[in-house]
Order: structure tokens, then C-alpha cells, then sequence
């Protein structure tokens, strides 16, 4: 737990506000990101304050253009089928993990371990060659990220 | 094109069904050592499908392949392929595993297509030929074909070793929305699944090959677009110096294993 | 005026092939669509659909569905009142529910069909095979589909 | 490609041709390429029609057809593709029949 004890506070600084900028003629505005602060291995408070929706979270979650979970990770959903095995089982998430822990997981994994696969789904910055209709923007909004939370929540 | 009679078409028969394996004999650099053929990752169903020549959907441009070298050239060309290149069979053979190289006039990274190009603007008087075209495809596939059982023999020695440390360095960056760099699913997670799909050790044998999710044959580097697609990178362009460094870089951690192409694929 | 004739790959074989191994079948297909009911209504005009004589197999886990192998079988005695004249493929699931129509001359002994088809997802498939008589003989098959067709590709 | 078989006898034949069978609509977005797909597949044997597909876009790219014959006496097997453009794809093999 590399990340332990840690604080770290990540918004939209000056270079994502400038990309946003240059793209706006272009194409649609992307939303700033909301400050969140890390402590230890969680975000203690929801993004943006947003409340998080079980069952909008479960169709971001399997949504193959928004969270595709499933492309890396077994979930406890009958008939969803060869689920791919390079991320953990989610059977029982929300019984390991509290939603703070998760939060952070979601929003950004490589906090907590650096060299992992899963992309960071709320982060803009320190990116390589990102495509330009994603540029600047998150994978899922902070809605979207409290939706999945809650979501995961009830795996238990 | 009215009136013109197809003749009977020959189906190019390819010398041994060497499926996924490499070549027994001298030594053999680590990293081929532990590279999975791409066979592996196959069904059984679709493996016996490439090995029949008739159900090999990729041998059709093959098919196509053997008629466009041997044909005269259209009008304003200079001369055809097999006018330089008499008994392809055994001139070309083995022509294909040794690529990309380094021109030695031009200082730059050439793969087969950019050598067909080449002879086609340099030999032939004639345009060069799109990526993805049938034409180029066929060209590619054809000549390939002709080395199918030679083990990939890329050199990255002297004026390749930049290429082959770029190629590298793009391997191992992360890029794109997703953040994912090629060796984090090519080297460290092969063997495990994305959805039904089974990571493999990224082997390069099988191109051009036939996806059956393009439903058409394809080059290795629009595989290599399809990667950077799925994580919402930046795309370099076909035959770009990027598709270059990593197609020599591929086939280098690959040397030793046999060329199979046209494969099937996924 | 000739037909338009061109240079176009063909790959043309006369042997028996390796058969495509079937394993067990998996039920997770979708009700049928109404594409599919209609079609299927305006196929057999309230006939019967009778079982046996025709046998369809699909591969039951399709991993693209670009391309599914799909075989067909039909017992056909030679100079029978009741040969077979034509099969219908039919999916349950795709935008369009016909995928072909085999049209069989007579007299032409134990018929087999084998062919690659697309499927939008996983799905049954029928195979329908109507004889001289009017007989309507049917065979349905499931295939799971690992991977759509109709995507994007990269 | 010369083939041979006793009369009577039933030989499967397989065809392939390179098509891209351009279906006309897809699940993923309103850029669609009008259809383009063989729409005929037909097959005579001594003269006679034995086969007829007509094809939807259903049938995959690259048709594949493989079907019984059976061997009566030598002659030609002719293959005709037609697709939505009027093109029109003709093979003729031998069939010797002993």
C-alpha cells in the first residue's frame, strides 16, 4: 500500500484548462474535474458531492464505451458471459473495500499500486498520446464515478 | 473490364502446414523463448480453418497476389513484378523474413509494403499502392506467403538498432485516455482474458492476416491502430516510423519463429 | 451485351474437409425478434412446421460474429414425390431475419450445406426445408456470440 | 482443377470468393456504405442448374458455399456469382466422371 498516509489534491490545472480551450471550437466543453483529497488508501468524500445511483452504476459499469468493467473483471451478474480474469473478481467488492477505498480505485488505481493495468477513470493530466476526442477529459464523470461506487457497494 | 474471361485460377499451394512453431536448430535469444506463437491463442476450429487452403479466407488475396506480380503492368507501367523477379518461388523465398530493414541509400526503416512501393515507383512507373488497399494487400500477402515456414531473421545491428530501440520505447510507454502501455498486456498478462479474448505474446507471424472482426485481410499495423483504438490513443499513421520501429522491434523479440501467414485471426 | 466480367478471387475445392467439432449448447438466446415472426409467418402461411428429415448445426460458441460455420443436413431419398425443393436460413436476432435461400434441384441425393453466416449476437438460428408437397421440415440451432458482428472495426 | 469421380458417386464441393459483402447497416453509427453484397450464388452441372442461393447480407464476407453433387458424367461444373454492382463472377471446372 505504497499510497499509505499519503494526501494528494488533483484538479484541473492550468494545462488542462488551456487544452480545453484550444478544443472548444471543436468539440464539446469538458467539464473541469472536481478537486477531491486522498487520504490514505480512500477519497473519504464523494465527488463533486454527487449521489451515487446503484442502477445507473451497474449500466456505466457494463456499458462497453464507458466503464466496460467487464473486459477485465468477473462480476456476480448471471449471464454475463467470459468476463475477462486480468483484474480481480468483484464478487464481494463492497464487503472488502469501503466506498472511499473504492472511490480511489476508480478514480485512480495507480495511487495505490503504480504499475497497475486498470486506467485511472477520473484523470486528465500526465497522459501519453491521448486521442483527441478524449482529450482533456475524464472516462466517467464524477457522477459517473459515484454511480459505480455505489454500485460496487452492494456487492457484498 | 467488359469481356475479359477468368481463366482457371490456380490455388497457390504453399509448401508445409509449419503451424506455430519455431525453428529448432542454433540459439535463440531469450525473448523468443518464451514468446507463445500466436497459434496457441487460436481455437481449434479456427486453427484447422487456416490450415485449409480453401477455408483460409486470407489465401484468396494470395490467390490475388500471385496473379497481380505476374500480370503485365496497366497502362503508363513500366514493366511487371516477375519481370525482375523470375520464379518468385524460389527468388522471393525468405524475402519477407528479413523485413523491416534499413535501406542502405535512404537511411530508412523499410517493411515489405514500403519495398513493393518502392519498386513500383523506382522499377515500375507507377503509383504506390494505400495501405489496407486489396492490391497492397494482396502483394504482401502473396509474398509472404513465399517465405511461410522461414523463421523471422530481422536484423537490429548497426544503422537498425534506433529503430529497434524506438520501437522499444514505444512498447513499453503507457498512452492514450486508458493509460496502458503494449507490455502491459503483451508481455506481463499473456494467457489471460479481455472479455473472450486471450492476450497474446503479440507474435507477428501471421501478417497480413485475416480478422474475422475486420472481415478482411489487414496489415500488422492496422492491428497495431487497433490496439491504440481501444485505448483511446493518438493513432500514428500506416506505414508511419512509429508502425516501422515497432513492426522491427515485434519481429525481433519473435526471431526464430516461422511465418505463417496469411493467418486467421479473431 | 455480355455480362460485366472481372478478375475476382475465387478458391474452389472438391474433397471432404475436417469436420467443425460441436460441443454443448448453451441457452442464453433473447425471444425472438418480430423481424423474425413476421418472416417466419409469411414463410409457412400457417403450415406445420414438421421435425425431422433437416438438421441445422451452428458453431455454439461463435467467437466473432462476423463469421459463424453453419451446416445443414437433409435426408433426401432420389425420386421421391417429397424432395426437398427449398431451405430457408432464418435468424432470430439479425436486422434482416433471412440469411439464404437454397434453392435444390431434384434428384440430387442427401443434401448438405455448409456456409458462414453473421450474427448480430447470440442467438437461434432455423433451417426450414420445404418439400415438393408443400411439407415444411424445421431445425433450430443456438449460437453464443463471443463478439458481435456489426462493430466498428479498428 | 481437375477432379475426378465414379458415377453416382456424391462429392462435396467448396467455394470461396473474395467479397466484402458490404451489408448496408451496422449497429455502431449512421456513417453506413450503401449495401454491396452478392445477392446470387447458383451452380450448373450437364447443362443444369443444380444450385441456387439467393443471399441476404447475412451470409458472411468472402461467401463460403460447400454442397453435395452428385456424379452422373463428365462435364463442366459452372459457378456464377452476381452481385448488387451486376457484376458477374463465371468458373468453370471439369468434372470426370468414370
Amino acid at each position: 500500500m505504497g499510497a499509505r498516509g499519503m494526501i494528494a489534491v488533483r484538479a484541473a490545472g492550468l494545462g488542462s484548462a488551456l487544452v480545453l480551450a484550444a478544443f472548444a471550437v471543436t468539440s464539446a466543453a469538458a467539464t473541469p474535474l472536481e478537486s477531491f483529497a486522498v487520504a490514505g488508501d480512500a477519497i473519504g468524500t464523494p465527488l463533486g458531492g454527487a449521489t451515487g445511483d446503484v442502477s445507473r452504476g451497474r449500466d456505466i459499469a457494463l456499458d462497453r464505451g464507458k466503464g466496460n468493467c467487464l473486459i477485465c473483471h468477473r462480476v456476480p451478474i448471471e449471464g454475463e458471459l467470459f468476463p475477462g480474469d486480468v483484474g480481480p473478481d468483484l464478487s464481494g467488492i463492497g464487503a472488502r473495500l469501503t466506498a472511499g477505498q473504492i472511490r480511489l480505485r476508480l478514480v485512480d488505481q495507480s495511487v495505490v499500486t503504480p504499475l497497475t493495468l486498470m486506467p485511472s477513470y477520473y484523470r486528465v493530466d500526465g497522459l501519453r498520446r491521448v486521442g483527441d476526442q478524449f482529450r482533456g477529459k475524464p472516462v466517467l464523470t464524477a457522477q459517473e464515478i459515484e454511480d459505480v461506487v455505489a454500485w460496487l457497494q452492494t456487492l457484498r | 473490364m467488359g469481356g475479359l474471361k477468368v481463366l482457371c485460377i490456380a490455388i497457390v499451394l504453399i509448401n508445409g502446414q509449419t503451424i506455430g512453431t519455431v525453428a529448432a536448430d542454433g540459439p535463440f535469444p531469450d525473448e523468443a523463448r518464451r514468446m507463445r506463437s500466436a497459434n496457441e491463442f487460436l481455437s481449434p476450429a479456427l486453427r484447422a480453418e487456416q490450415a485449409d487452403p480453401i477455408r483460409n479466407r486470407g489465401m484468396l488475396w494470395v490467390e490475388q497476389g500471385e496473379r497481380l506480380f505476374a500480370q503485365p503492368p496497366p497502362p503508363g507501367g513500366a514493366q511487371s513484378c516477375a519481370s525482375c523477379h523470375a520464379s518468385p518461388e524460389t527468388s522471393m523465398r525468405g524475402v519477407a523474413a528479413r523485413l523491416p530493414a534499413v535501406d542502405a541509400e535512404s537511411g530508412q526503416l523499410v517493411n515489405l509494403e514500403g519495398r513493393i512501393n518502392d519498386c513500383r515507383i523506382l522499377r515500375q512507373s507507377l503509383p504506390p499502392l494505400d495501405y489496407e488497399t486489396d492490391e497492397l494487400l494482396a502483394l504482401t500477402a502473396y509474398l509472404t506467403a513465399l517465405s511461410i515456414g522461414e523463421p523471422l531473421t530481422v536484423s537490429i545491428d548497426g544503422p537498425a538498432s534506433a529503430f529497434y530501440a524506438y520501437g522499444q520505447q514505444l512498447w513499453s510507454e503507457r498512452q492514450g485516455q486508458l493509460n496502458v502501455a503494449c507490455t502491459q498486456c503483451h508481455d506481463q498478462s499473456v494467457g489471460r482474458k479481455l472479455r473472450g479474448d486471450t492476450i497474446s505474446s503479440a507474435v507477428p507471424t501471421g501478417y497480413p492476416a485475416y480478422r474475422l472482426e475486420w472481415q478482411t485481410l489487414g496489415s500488422l499495423h492496422r492491428r497495431l491502430r487497433s490496439c491504440q483504438l481501444g485505448v483511446r490513443a493518438q493513432l500514428f499513421e500506416l506505414g508511419s516510423r512509429e508502425y516501422l520501429a515497432l513492426e522491427l522491434y515485434l519481429k525481433s523479440r519473435a526471431r526464430r519463429h516461422l511465418i505463417d501467414a496469411p493467418a486467421l485471426r479473431r | 451485351m455480355p455480362p460485366m466480367m472481372r478478375r475476382r478471387s475465387v478458391l474452389l475445392g472438391i474433397a471432404a474437409s475436417p469436420a467443425i467439432p460441436y460441443s454443448s449448447r448453451a441457452q442464453t438466446s433473447a425471444p425472438p425478434s418480430t423481424v423474425f415472426t413476421v418472416a417466419l409467418a409469411e414463410l409457412t402461411k400457417g403450415r406445420e412446421l414438421k421435425s425431422g428429415r433437416i438438421r441445422l448445426e451452428t458453431s455454439p460458441l461463435a467467437e466473432s460474429g462476423s463469421s459463424v460455420e453453419c451446416k445443414i443436413t437433409v435426408e433426401n431419398a432420389l425420386a421421391t414425390p417429397d424432395q426437398v425443393r427449398t431451405i430457408h436460413l432464418l435468424s432470430e436476432q439479425n436486422p434482416i431475419a433471412t440469411i439464404a435461400r437454397f434453392h435444390i434441384a431434384p434428384d440430387t441425393g442427401d443434401v448438405l450445406i455448409e456456409t458462414s453466416i453473421r450474427l448480430r449476437t447470440t442467438q437461434h438460428v432455423h433451417a426450414i426445408a420445404q418439400m415438393a408437397d408443400g411439407a415444411l421440415y424445421a431445425d433450430k440451432s443456438e449460437s453464443v456470440v463471443l463478439l458481435a458482428a456489426c462493430l466498428d472495426a479498428g | 482443377m481437375p477432379a475426378t469421380a465414379q458415377a453416382g458417386e456424391t462429392i462435396k464441393i467448396r467455394s470461396a470468393i473474395q467479397h466484402p459483402m458490404i451489408t448496408g447497416h451496422t449497429d455502431a453509427g449512421p456513417n453506413v456504405a450503401p449495401r454491396k453484397i452478392i445477392h446470387t450464388f447458383a451452380v450448373a452441372y450437364l447443362g443444369a442448374e443444380v444450385l441456387r442461393v439467393d443471399v441476404a447480407p447475412g451470409i458472411a464476407a468472402n461467401p463460403f458455399f460447400a454442397f453435395n453433387l452428385r456424379a452422373r458424367s463428365s462435364g463442366d461444373v459452372v459457378f456464377t456469382w452476381i452481385d448488387d454492382t451486376g457484376e458477374v463472377i463465371v468458373e468453370t471446372r471439369q468434372l470426370t466422371v468414370t
